[in-house]
């Protein structure tokens, strides 16, 4: 089995590019996440079939259960020769920086997270121009004037969602109220209908959420309602979560974060040697990194739609600057009014 | 009294055996290589000093759950919130490694106790509700967990003051962490709390089996009637049992905040350690030694189940499936006893005919 | 809002959360009325979610469309029923020690479940179902002024909840079975001299615990999450044995404890809503169904006397 | 003759042990047939193979005259057997009704018809003469009562041959010739039984003929007729001869050791089951304390060992005043304790006999220094006392649960005499017991008097108190109502106070 393709790859040169070997870490999320471990190995996939390689050998995932995995996964795949090894999510910050040290002739790639190490790349994401633009889509769709965001545990990462959706809400409707909750808890579907079903009780009729498993129970209790002749909507994240809203329909737009893109333009920089190593790769609404999801033009108007470019236009000029934090959306808020 | 020891021992080792072949059974039908499979896993436990190291290193929080578990069982009490006490242990031990400024030999030892101490706090609920309000400690457990859960959330985030998902890194002052450890198990992540662990085992036996106080708490789980009749304060061992047990599980969080990831994270879901405690004690049949075995046995097949990911690409459930195999075989002795014992039986009249 | 209206919004969020519990509660009154301890409805829940889901997907495939969720209940209860030998056998023929099994079986499943996800979908969690079981308004009696807090927004399966305590409670106190079942669980031994096969009888208590365990899974996962992975389940069963224990091993009681429960979640996760209690901090509210539930205990419900043999196991003339 | 059970050549082994090595007992039909042994001798575990629940290694079983093989109790009760056990086999929780119809539910619908069976029990209890009460739950009625739930069990099955497992070891001396009576109407109606008993006095008074077995082996079976006394049957049952009216020494009281001054305490439904109790013992003496079960016996030692607290009331201990002491506390003040119940408040059953020596003493030198045991120490105290008391046990390091019912007394008697308290309470220290037991346990109870202790007895069973006390206290209703010299009264007299005769004319 293995010991064979070793020996092969090792004795002979071969071509520039079959020998390149690129894996993933995932978080404790798994693979099929339906969110950014999906989108990284759709990403590494796809670079993956490009190339030419072979799944597990030029190209591979790990999984992880628990946190404590996160260090031995890394280990495993640096001792096994990946040249690229990512690992997908914040919490596995610290121990890249370990693996990292302990192998310094790999490189290696961290998203949503910034590792200060000369053979890392950081990939971070401005979450909250994306957040932006789906928080303008709220703004302008809902009818009674009140809209929600559901999050999954509270942290800076899901704060870049909050305060950057916050943000579009009131630039373009400064009347609406904004219901924020937080879960503490990315896996609990039951909280998630639970917390949707108070919002949506209390009159939201949007709500956006950046809170992974918890956030299908957001979905569920929309189209339990929708189907019950309410007229709410869901603002999903991450992907396009279209089909998520099916079948009634409750997916207004989602704000997609394009990881599959991060990890693929990375990983070909390191093929080419061009690896940014030590760097801070950021993906903005400029590359496309973050955005509305295509489908959007399904459920929102052409009216809004051309309201969200002209904003889009916007941010990428810097006209205006999404908040990401509390305190930068304070001051985003003395601008409004 | 010889035929039981053997017994004790080749129950154990058969399960193993068995829990494994149900493991190549489960492999074979989802369409996997078994040796290419067992191979990786061994590897991948013990095939390298990285991966002794790795078992080492995950065996120690192990040890003081499965600890913490059997201290209760051993005195008549089910601690299922061993958990939320590990939980407790870590935060508390962080707090002290990162706010505190001193030489290694206080620091060290105070950011130990403050794990000990805290979850002794946090065991002692359910044991005085247990003996004052005849409260069962199996919910109250339960609850205590979840409460665990978000308080602890919420002191990292209000009290150490996260904001950003992980705390600092701790004082070197009080990290377990080993270069000298760690260099030697081509950069495992062993510690020096693999020592303490070893000494707890010992403590425990000596506790239980040494004391007057083991003497005590023993009698009480055994029969807390004659216990009471006997002049024992029954109230007062159930509330101790808890807090001693509490601190076996506040050492599994010291453990992990000090030794593996030297800072905490908010989590939003359970560790596992106080539910694997549960299935290590029993293993171990709540002695000090089996719990040990138990615990590097356990360790070394969740490791080796991420080597077995990379190595046959065999999903690493599989290794929950074996463990828990292993488990049910164990608790089974009774079967295999018989079987045994009507093999020997056979063999003997076998022998006789001739 | 006014108080009713904080009622419409609590009383529907409490009842969709007490559902799977008081179900998987009654299941846990069986097995331990019969004598064994059943720490693993927690994986008999991880199996009957597993089974739901698995069941919708293929019956949806299949053209049966919005029946699909209601049919896959009932092969997760047969499932349950089946899976919950690997805690009958051992336990009641082997003898093996039933809260050891428990937690091993608690194990197996998550293991066992993934794992058949990988093997038939080649990957880690399952797809959404297209047809799940929804909430909806009772026709008429939805309409019915404050009385219609109980009909908005639920699910069918809520009231089946509530109808299988009363069912569940006649049987264990009114009918031969319940009362055979009930004697195995406190003297094993007297009910094997007046000619009770305690054998069969266990294995009875165990396997209906397991159909009603995998059931609750299956309607949490048809439900709630609409689709299977790791996470589906995790710490539902814990709750329902906490439920059970709360309920002193009574399907009425249960039923309250559930209620209770839900109750308690649904204020914490509303509560923020609510004008006297948006001022507490979260963290509080989020404790507050667990710490609730202590007090209650403490306070109000007190003892709660196990059925006597539970988790001992059987042996025909032990003294 | 007609036998309607003959078990023949009957071998029964746990695993190496063999309790049952050839054991013949044939039942005729229409007589009360006594089983006689020593504890230990395995006579429970013949009739348990009888019923079904034992399977035999050997032998066969005849009943009428047919080869049988006896599964499981399903088969035993079809064949007309039932059986009575040495522990009740009730469940607590239920009511004396659902007890009985356990297993052969009276059906409506698919519910058990309550009103039907109620009247089937009530109507069998009428026809026997078995006093009950029909909703009762056993966990609140009298051992008694639950004696007679036992019994309509298997008359309510149409049970034709009746095993009674020890039934008078747990019953008061009205109860006893209750249960009597109720026997020789059962043989009027065509039953025949078997009776354990290890009172000869009751085999001489009502069984026809009686087996006796020995360590596992059978002994004789003897006609009982004018030929026969208790002396013959106890020396068939030990191999020697007994002493049984062994003229201890007369007492010598001296100061009180015990002073019970107006105590009331409440049980455990909040009644008050002792109401302004007065009491004295003397170092010296043994005060007997005659009355029926549940007149307070139980409340009254629980008070005085510190178990419970009283509600009003003194206890003083050598003059010193231990009202509310825990437990610990009254055990140092010297008081030694021989519980009713050996199994829940005696022994930890799991622990060895080593340990169990020392199960109040164990946190004192020598057998405990600085927090840490001395096992050495308790190992050398257990084996002084096995010696000293001949309690028979393969070594001290086997667990309690091990031995014997009447070992397991041996030893806890050790253990709590060993201690010299100057107050000794025995709740029913002979319970179950067989002669030579009960004459050893007596003699240790003498031999503490003579030493200037004070000893608190209390027995259900009068023939012991008259034989061993110094004095009579007879309890009803929560109050001494009379105290007699044992020389000077009679059974009847004695009989006559304690179902409540003659209230207030005495003072103690
Ligand atoms: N069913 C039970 N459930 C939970 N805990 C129990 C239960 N039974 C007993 N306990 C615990 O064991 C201790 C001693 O039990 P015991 O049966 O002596 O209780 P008790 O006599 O009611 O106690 P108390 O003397 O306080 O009234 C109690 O204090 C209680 O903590
Ligand atoms: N299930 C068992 N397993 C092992 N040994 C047993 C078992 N049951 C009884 N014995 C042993 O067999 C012997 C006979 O027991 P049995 O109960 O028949 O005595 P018995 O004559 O009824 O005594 P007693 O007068 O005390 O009731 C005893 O030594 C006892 O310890
Ligand atoms: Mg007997
Ligand atoms: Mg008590």
């Amino acid at each position: 089995g293995g010991d064979d393709n070793e020996g092969a790859s090792n004795g002979e040169g071969g071509g520039e590019g079959s020998n390149f070997k690129v894996a993933m870490v995932t978080d404790t999320g798994g693979v099929d996440d339906k969110s950014f471990n999906q989108s990284a190995w759709e990403g590494l996939t796809k670079f993956g079939e490009d190339n030419n390689l072979t799944e597990n050998e030029g190209f591979k995932y790990l999984q992880s259960s628990k946190q404590a995995d996160y260090q031995p996964n890394l280990q495993q795949l640096a001792r096994d020769n990946f040249n690229l090894i990512y690992g997908i999510g914040f919490l596995m910050g610290e121990d890249i920086q370990k693996v990292a040290e302990q192998f310094p002739d790999n490189n290696f790639a961290i998203v949503d997270m910034v590792v200060d190490a000369p053979n890392v790349a950081s990939i971070t994401f401005k979450e909250q121009e994306g957040s932006f633009l789906v928080g303008v889509v709220a703004g302008l769709t809902t009818k009674t004037d009140k809209v929600g965001f559901v999050g999954g545990v509270e942290s800076d990462l899901i704060k870049k969602f909050e305060n950057g959706y916050k943000a579009g809400v009131m630039a373009v409707n400064p009347d609406a109220t904004i219901d924020v909750k937080y879960a503490e808890d990315f896996n609990s579907a039951e909280k998630g209908t639970a917390i949707a079903s108070g919002m949506y009780g209390a009159g939201s009729d949007i709500v956006y959420h950046a809170a992974g498993g918890t956030g299908v129970g957001v979905f569920t209790e929309a189209k339990n309602r929708k189907k019950n002749g309410e007229d709410v909507w869901v603002i999903g994240v991450d992907r396009d979560q279209y089909e998520e809203g099916l079948p009634e329909n409750v997916t207004l737009t989602s704000m997609v974060k394009r990881v599959d893109t991060a990890t693929y333009e990375v990983s070909k920089l390191a093929m080419e040697d061009k690896f940014p190593a030590g760097e801070i790769v950021e993906f903005s609404l400029k590359d496309d990194g973050v955005g509305i999801a295509e489908t959007s033009s399904e459920n929102v108007s052409a009216d809004v739609l051309a309201k969200v470019e002209e904003y889009r236009t916007q941010l990428i000029d810097g006209d205006i600057t999404a908040p990401a934090t509390d305190a930068e959306f304070e001051e985003f808020m003395k601008t409004v009014k | 009294m010889n035929k039981l020891n053997f017994n004790r021992l080749l129950i154990p080792l058969l399960s193993i055996l068995m829990g494994l072949l149900v493991g190549a059974i489960v492999m074979l039908i989802g369409g996997y290589d078994p040796i290419r499979g067992f191979s990786s896993l061994f590897e991948g436990m013990v095939g390298s000093p990285y991966a002794i190291g790795e078992t080492l290193r995950a065996a120690a929080p192990l040890v003081f759950s499965g600890l913490a578990v059997a201290f209760a069982f051993r005195t008549g009490l089910f601690n299922i919130g061993v958990e939320g006490q590990v939980l407790i242990g870590w935060v508390a031990a962080v707090y002290v490694g990162i706010n505190f400024d001193l030489p290694m030999f206080i620091h060290l030892p105070l950011a130990i106790l403050a794990a000990m101490l805290a979850a002794a706090a946090w065991a002692f609920v359910p044991g005085f509700l247990k003996a004052k309000f005849h409260v069962h400690e199996v919910i109250t457990s339960i609850m205590m967990n979840y409460i665990a859960l978000y308080t602890t959330n919420a002191i990292l985030r209000s009290v150490i003051g996260v904001t950003n998902e992980r705390t600092e890194s701790i004082n070197e002052s009080a990290s377990l962490a080993s270069p000298w450890l760690q260099e030697l198990t081509q950069f495992s992540r062993l510690h020096w709390g693999v020592l303490i662990a070893v000494l707890a085992a010992i403590v425990y036996y000596y506790i239980l089996q040494r004391t007057t106080l083991g003497y005590e708490l023993r009698a009480v789980g055994f029969n807390k009637h004659a216990s009471q009749y006997a002049g024992m304060s029954v109230n007062r061992n159930i509330i101790l049992s808890f807090v001693i047990s509490g601190m076996f599980a506040g050492l599994a969080g010291a453990m992990e905040g000090l030794g593996t990831f030297n800072g905490m994270t908010l989590s939003a879901s359970f560790t596992g350690v106080g539910f694997d405690g549960i299935a290590v004690a029993l293993l171990g049949a709540n002695t000090a030694i089996g719990v040990v075995l138990a615990a590097i046995l356990f360790a070394g097949l969740n490791i080796g189940g991420l080597a077995m990911q990379l190595g046959a690409n065999i999903p690493s459930e599989l290794v929950k499936v074996i463990i828990a195999a292993i488990v049910i075989f164990v608790a089974s002795g009774y079967a295999f006893n018989y079987v045994i014992d009507k093999f020997k039986g056979n063999r003997k009249k076998g022998v006789e005919k001739k | 809002m006014s108080f009713l209206e904080v009622l419409y919004i609590v009383v529907p969020v409490a009842l969709a959360y007490a559902t799977p519990l008081i179900i998987a509660a009654l299941g846990g009154i069986f097995s331990e009325r019969s004598g064994v301890v059943n720490i693993a409805l927690e994986g008999i829940m991880v199996i009957g979610a597993a089974t739901g889901i698995i069941t919708t997907l293929t019956l949806t495939d299949m053209g049966l469309g919005g029946l699909s969720p209601w049919i896959s209940l009932l092969i997760a209860m047969v499932v349950g029923a089946l899976f919950s030998l690997f805690l009958a056998v051992p336990a009641i023929l082997w003898r093996a020690d039933q809260t050891v099994l428990g937690v091993a079986i608690n194990m197996l499943a998550i293991g066992l479940a993934i794992f058949v996800v990988r093997v038939l979908y080649n990957k880690g969690q399952t797809d959404f179902i297209e047809y799940r079981i929804a909430k909806e308004n009772v026709p008429i009696l939805s309409d019915i002024p404050v009385l219609r807090m109980f009909f908005i927004n639920v699910q069918y399966t809520s009231f089946i909840a509530i109808l299988l305590a009363f069912v569940v409670w006649f049987v264990i106190f009114k009918t031969p079975f319940g009362l055979r079942l009930r004697s195995v669980g406190e003297h094993p031994m007297a009910a094997d001299t007046m000619g009770i096969n305690v054998t069969k009888m266990r294995f009875m208590g165990v396997m209906l615990s397991g159909a009603f365990g995998g059931l609750a899974g299956a309607v949490y996962a048809v439900t709630v999450t609409t689709n299977f992975s790791g996470t589906t389940i995790v710490g539902q069963g814990f709750l329902a044995i906490a439920a059970m224990i709360f309920g002193k091993w009574n399907p009425l009681g249960a039923l309250g404890a559930g209620l209770f429960f839900g109750f308690a979640q649904a204020l914490s996760i509303i509560g923020s809503n609510l004008p006297v209690i948006s001022n507490v901090p979260q963290v509080l509210l989020l404790i507050a169904p667990y710490a609730l539930t202590i007090l209650a205990l403490a306070g109000v419900v007190g003892r709660a006397d196990a059925p006597k043999s539970v988790g001992i196991p059987y042996i025909k003339g032990k003294r | 003759m007609e036998y309607v059970i003959e078990m023949l050549n009957i071998r029964k082994e746990f695993g190496t042990f063999v309790a049952n090595d050839n054991i013949t007992l044939q039942l005729r039909k229409g007589e009360i047939h006594a089983l006689l042994g020593e504890n230990g001798a395995g006579k429970s575990t013949l009739m348990n193979v009888l019923f079904g629940l034992y399977q035999p290694e050997g032998g066969e079983i005849r009943v009428r005259g047919e080869k049988v093989n006896i599964e499981n109790p399903n088969i035993a009760n079809d064949l007309g057997i039932g059986m009575v056990h040495q522990h009740f086999m009730l469940v607590e929780k239920f009511t004396v009704t659902e007890n009985i119809i356990l297993g052969s539910e009276p059906k409506s619908g698919l519910t058990v018809d309550r009103a039907t069976a109620r009247k089937k029990v009530m109507d069998i209890s009428e026809q026997y003469g078995l006093r009950i009460d029909p909703d009762a739950k056993i966990e609140d009625i009298s051992v008694g009562m639950q004696q007679r739930v036992e019994i309509l069990k298997t008359l309510y099955r149409g049970a034709e041959i009746l095993i009674f497992d020890e039934p008078t070891a747990v019953l008061t001396p009205q109860e006893i010739q209750e249960l009597i009576q109720i026997m020789k109407r059962l043989i009027e109606e065509g039953k025949s039984i078997v009776l354990i008993t290890h009172k000869l006095k009751e085999i001489m008074q009502v069984a026809d003929r009686c087996t006796v077995i020995r360590r596992g082996r059978y002994i004789g079976t003897i006609d009982i007729d004018e030929t026969v006394n208790e002396d013959r049957l106890a020396e068939m049952m030990v191999g020697r001869e007994v002493n049984f009216n062994a003229e201890y020494s007369k007492a010598d009281p001296q100061q009180v050791v015990l002073d019970v001054q107006k105590l009331v305490v409440k049980d455990s439904r909040g009644l008050e089951a002792v109401d302004g109790l007065d009491l004295q013992i003397r170092s010296g003496e043994i005060l007997g304390i005659a009355g029926i079960d549940g007149n307070g016996q139980t409340e009254l030692i629980e008070a005085i060992s510190g178990l419970k607290k009283p509600e009003s009331g003194k206890v003083l201990l050598n003059g010193k005043d231990v009202t509310g002491f825990t437990p610990r506390k009254v055990t140092e003040s010297g008081v030694g304790h021989i519980p009713q119940d050996r199994h829940k408040h005696g022994l930890v059953l799991d622990y060895t006999i080593r340990d169990n020596m020392v199960l109040q003493t164990y946190y004192k030198e020598p057998f405990s220094k600085r927090g840490l045991m001395n096992y050495k120490a308790v190992a050398e105290k257990a084996k002084a006392l096995i010696e000293k008391f001949d309690v028979r046990t393969p070594s001290v390091d086997v667990p309690a649960r091990a031995l014997s019912g009447g070992n397991q007394q041996k030893a806890i008697i050790a253990r709590e005499v060993d201690r010299s308290p100057d107050l000794l309470i025995a709740a029913q220290p002979t319970r179950g017991l067989d002669v030579g037991a009960i004459e050893f346990i007596h003699e240790q109870l003498i031999k503490e008097r003579e030493k200037g202790r004070a000893v608190l007895l209390i027995s259900f069973e009068l023939e012991e108190i008259l034989h061993v006390a110094d004095r009579v206290a007879v309890l009803y209703e929560g109050k001494i109502v009379g105290i007699r010299d044992p020389k000077e009264t009679t059974e009847q007299e004695l009989g006559f106070l304690m179902a409540g005769g003659k209230r207030g004319e005495e003072t103690v």
